[in-house]
């Protein structure tokens, strides 16, 4: 699936976007949060306080228990503030 | 109707092309959103902002403000509406925003007008990035803006 | 500042001029009011308005809207205020009034913009007769006009 | 004082504007409005219900106990309808 971060969770993972192959059993938001934590210690920092990070699976807002699965675009950032 | 882009616009182009010719409307409201030169809300505490970049994300803006969009119409006997938000870098007294509805009556037209920008502030993709003397910092989602969001639960 | 004239006005120029330069600003709520080209709140069942007549009472108009400007800046913490208002003959789809008030946070814009008419619309003496294909009609005061204004008793 | 009418009242009335010289003991609104209301048949008739009648001295509000003296402009006109 297709993993994208905006604002501060890019900086910290320190990408923008990423393909990425989860292993079988990864099918919701918050089993992919524990998959995308191993990558790199700029990933595991970036998601060290999910109360300040936002998901959105096909540019629908989600949460911890939404589905994913292959072919998906999740993206993760804060809270929005444009207007 | 919906514009994301990083260019200006010029508000009363757009406010005329919004109102040309509908004699069914009665009032039109309007909002313009600019960028102020402090961070946070005491100008006096503030640190000075020379300027701000504003990311946002591309697709995923346009749905959710198409959502928006819609459900002002769904709530209220709309004319019509615009929304158009900047992205990009800024400056102090630069427009970020314009959101405008219209209506045969000015109750609806205001109603709708903002909650358009209480929505858009709280579910559109957008971050603000301030550019300060002391650094570059991501401005917080503010309390009040999902207090001012959650009037129009229903 | 406010303005009682015949001619029309031009929002866009009226909009850059009201905004310009003033990095303090967050954010600026304008509200056009515009003539319908039917009498009433329904459109079927309101004959058609060709045109309507717009009567004022000078000297006591500018006192009171300069009274109700004053108010909304004791209320709100305001960086400006607008009030254009017409009169004379004006036609379908033609410009009524403008109001805009500008602040550094929306919320209050948006309060006070929706102060600003609501009280005109009770409070300055101006009268509207309509010109139908039936004749002319004195416009009556609205009970929703007296329920908006009187939101804002306090 | 000078008595000023607006929209159907000034159409009943026949006047937009006239001087009055009210008799000793017209020192209100009210005690006014029984004076104009003796001018003319149409003054009468714009002074019938009371009611969709307001009243401006020296252009503020006032009502039929707002006193009134020589040099006042008084104001009758229907519930305004601007904006």
């Amino acid at each position: 699936m297709k993993v994208l971060y905006f604002a501060w969770l890019k900086a910290k993972t320190g990408v923008g976007e990423e393909t990425v192959t989860a292993p079988p059993g990864i099918d919701t938001v918050g089993r992919l949060i524990e998959h995308l934590k191993t990558l790199s210690p700029g990933h595991a920092a970036a998601f060290e306080t999910l109360s300040v990070v936002r998901v959105a699976v096909n540019q629908d807002y989600g949460g911890l228990d939404t589905p994913v699965k292959a072919g998906d675009e999740v993206a993760f950032f804060p809270p929005v503030t444009g207007g | 109707m919906i514009r994301i882009q990083p260019q200006d616009f010029d508000p009363g182009a757009e406010l005329a092309a919004f109102s040309s010719g509908k004699t069914s409307v009665g009032g039109i409201c309007l909002f313009i959103g600019l960028v102020r030169d402090y961070m946070g809300h005491d100008p006096e505490a503030g640190s000075e902002v020379r300027a701000m970049t504003l990311e946002h994300y591309p697709g995923m803006t346009e749905r959710q403000l198409e959502a928006i969009e819609a459900e002002a119409h769904r709530r209220w006997p709309l004319e019509d509406t615009l929304v158009i938000h900047r992205h990009g870098r800024l400056e102090p007294g630069e427009r970020i925003v314009l959101v405008a509805a219209s209506s045969a009556h000015r109750d609806a037209a205001f109603e709708a007008c903002r909650f358009l920008i209480d929505w858009l502030k709280t579910k559109a993709p957008f971050w603000k990035i301030e550019h300060t003397q002391d650094g570059d910092a991501w401005v917080d989602a503010k309390d009040s803006d999902d207090a001012a969001a959650a009037r129009w639960d229903k």
